[in-house]
């Protein structure tokens, strides 16, 4: 699975992008940010406040009990400021 | 029929001009054409500059589907949205939408519309670098989300 | 302090640019421009030409009251509005308001209102030139008187 | 008096505009409109729906039911269609 980052979830993390190989029982959205909060201390602080956390998957917006797809793209973020 | 909207994400500065003019040359049918300009503001005199981050590929799909959704609600001749990433200094453009339709209600809603989806759905994020300080993100402001809830129906 | 609104009534046409540029040019604090244009749009193919008669003098002072309205209730760092008279093809401009601001939100109700009360307060008429009919006084609407009542505070 | 007419209300009079003395008994703007409406046939014509009838003194919008100024610029016309 890929997964990438920006603003400050990607200054946090240390990182734009990376292939990451999922647990089976990481299956939503909301389990892949506590599966990742755990990988160190960058994840952890990018991932405090999971609820602020936004989720696009395949380049679409999806809620955090959304399920993962099986390969493609996830990015984190936090809410956007453009405009 | 739904006009097809005209999405642009890019480095480089737009031309509100040429991109109004784009929308009516040598047509008949367009009454009205209201056109949204966002500009890089200076916050206290102190900005030296916003870095504009965005996700390539969502930004433009992004973009597409609220000027989608626009055109399917209002009936548009015509329909940009132009936005820009990358440095952007005080007073330069960052963001621009132009809607076209027959009527000047339809015209102003659609843009309107498009501005406050834009702020809060498009996948761009502000940084300040400011003149004595620490780069800083933008936070985003429960403002914006309200905005976005007039338009529910 | 509200901004003291560019007011002007003319046959020629004006450049929608040159107006945005002259609201922006050199200022750090201005973060939205929002333009109107109204164009003389063809009812069913067979409109020649729109004639403008105005009420000279009046229609200056007219729209300076509503554009000074517009500056009192809106914190706006800019405000013009240009309207033609004469004759005035398919295709071509008709009324042009630019209204700046600090926030979209202002920009965008100041050039709305404007709108509305342009068209029903500014002493304009139009009459249609169309082939193969007699000239025709357009009628007002009560849409129009609707419009403006959204106003009211 | 100076009364100056526009649109279809200048068209139906036939004149753009004149210089009227008004008899004293005529105060108030409907008074004026129905005054002016039996000077001919013209002037009929163009004030028949009275109450649609526009006016302005000196360059601004009164209400039928305003008193005319002592002097000045009194302006009839159609509900107005620009913007």
């Amino acid at each position: 699975m890929k997964l990438v980052y920006f603003a400050w979830v990607r200054e946090r993390i240390g990182q734009s992008e990376e292939e990451i190989t999922l647990p089976p029982e990481v299956k939503t959205v909301a389990e892949l940010l506590g599966w990742l909060a755990k990988r160190g201390d960058g994840y952890a602080t990018a991932l405090e406040h999971a609820e602020a956390i936004r989720v696009a998957v395949n380049h679409e917006h999806v809620d955090h009990t959304a399920r993962l797809p099986g390969d493609g793209e996830i990015a984190l973020f936090p809410p956007m400021t453009g405009g | 029929m739904a006009c097809v909207p005209d999405i642009r994400v890019q480095a480089g500065d737009f031309a509100l001009a040429a991109e109004v003019e784009r929308m009516t040359a040598g047509r008949r049918d367009v009454g009205a054409v209201v056109t949204f300009t966002g500009l890089c503001r200076d916050e206290g005199g102190r900005l030296e500059a916003l870095e504009l981050e965005h996700y390539p590929g969502m930004a433009e799909a992004e973009i597409g589907r609220i000027a989608g959704e626009a055109a399917e609600r209002w009936p548009l001749t015509g329909l940009t949205v132009i936005h820009r990433f990358g440095r952007i200094a005080p007073g330069d453009n960052i963001v621009l939408v132009v809607a076209a339709a027959s009527h000047r209600r339809t015209a102003f809603e659609a843009a309107d519309f498009l501005m406050d989806f834009l702020k809060s759905r498009a996948p761009f994020w502000k940084k300040e670098h400011a003149a004595g300080q620490a780069e800083q993100w933008v936070d985003a402001t429960a403002k914006d989300q309200e905005d976005m809830q007039r338009w529910r129906r």
